[in-house]
């Protein structure tokens, strides 16, 4: 793979409070690149949605468990991986769909919201080993008007 | 599920870096009146009551405005 | 030692938008103890001198390297703590003085900054191995008005 203009990666505690750590970090990745507002406020969706699966699903709310987020960036895109060592997912596939979720009080549209706001979105899961949410966002380089 | 993009983006064009900006004017015209009000600085979280927006606004505002001129900068340049 | 409210662990790559990122950390781990811009403003200050002499001292400015920052949160106060890998400090002592610099066009400032605007700093480092600063900031809880 071609190598990264930059790279950054962060381990946190897997606590409410950060959820917005992550996302400040990303919206000042993603002003370096001088997003759209949109552009920014969906992304910065897409990464509160894998965070807060890591830390509610993949952690069950255990604040001493850590997360990881690795954030790349290349002239033409950003790649953003979520990755936590917790339960893991038995069947991904069905996780995927909307308003799936093992939790009766919670809408299962995470996913959906990550696939419609960024280009990519990929989920490596094992069960009691835990999960890694891949996402790219393509970086369109328009007009300055 | 492009439909969620199209109900959620308002599709402004505006960029972040214009943004901002505004914001951060905002923010120091915020902390001027604050203060004077509180007889001393507020904090961020007063800050973003007053106007509205989360701390994290605040906090990004606040730095991407941030004009290169510390010592480390003119190194790099 | 005490257990942390909340840990969290940066590595990025020895290029100069990266400063900013550190900072933006910092400051928004800063507002979540709700301080005020000028608190905020001093903490980005240590932190960047920090950041920065490890990128151009410790590194020379090689972007390859990595940076590595951690965040320790206490009731009473933040750890900051920023090492490399690089060149280490042959004599730490001499380079705190004020106005000391190996580099001709510098001010030699960085250490005397840090250590006015953090309550305590701290220096490790072995020639060939590299570096590690940590710095203290208690926190003040102040009388709600
Ligand atoms: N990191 C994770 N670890 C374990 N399970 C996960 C993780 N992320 C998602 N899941 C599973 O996928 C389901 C769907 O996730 P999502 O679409 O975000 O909806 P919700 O979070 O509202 O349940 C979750 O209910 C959970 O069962
Ligand atoms: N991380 C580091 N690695 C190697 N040398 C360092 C490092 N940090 C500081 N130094 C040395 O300490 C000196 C003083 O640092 P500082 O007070 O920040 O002043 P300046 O950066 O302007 O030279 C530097 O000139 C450098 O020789
Ligand atoms: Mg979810
Ligand atoms: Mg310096």
């Amino acid at each position: 793979m071609e190598k990264p203009k930059n790279s950054v990666l962060i381990q946190f505690k897997s606590i409410p409070e950060n959820v917005s750590l992550a996302r400040v970090l990303v919206a000042s990745i993603g002003a370096q690149f001088d997003l759209t507002i949109s552009e920014l406020d969906e992304l910065k969706v897409a990464v509160s949605e894998a965070v807060s699966n890591a830390m509610i699903h993949g952690y069950l709310n255990d604040p001493d468990k850590n997360v990881e987020m690795e954030i790349l960036c290349f002239d033409e895109k950003l790649i953003i991986r979520v990755t936590d060592y917790g339960v893991g997912i038995a069947d991904v596939q069905l996780a995927l769909q909307p308003s799936y979720s093992t939790e009766d009080d919670r809408m299962g549209l995470g996913f959906v919201f990550i696939q419609s706001f960024m280009d990519k979105m990929d989920v490596k899961s094992k069960l009691n080993q835990g999960t890694t949410v891949t996402m790219v966002k393509n970086l369109v380089h328009q007009q300055e008007s | 599920m492009g439909e969620i993009r199209r109900f959620m983006r308002d599709d402004s064009p505006v960029k972040v870096s214009r943004s901002y900006k505004e914001l951060a004017v905002r923010i120091y015209r915020c902390k001027e009146s604050l203060t004077n009000k509180l007889g001393r600085e507020p904090t961020i979280g007063e800050l973003a009551e007053e106007l509205a927006v989360s701390k994290e606004e605040i906090v990004t505002s606040l730095e991407a405005i941030q004009v290169p001129s510390s010592i480390h900068e003119t190194v790099f340049q």
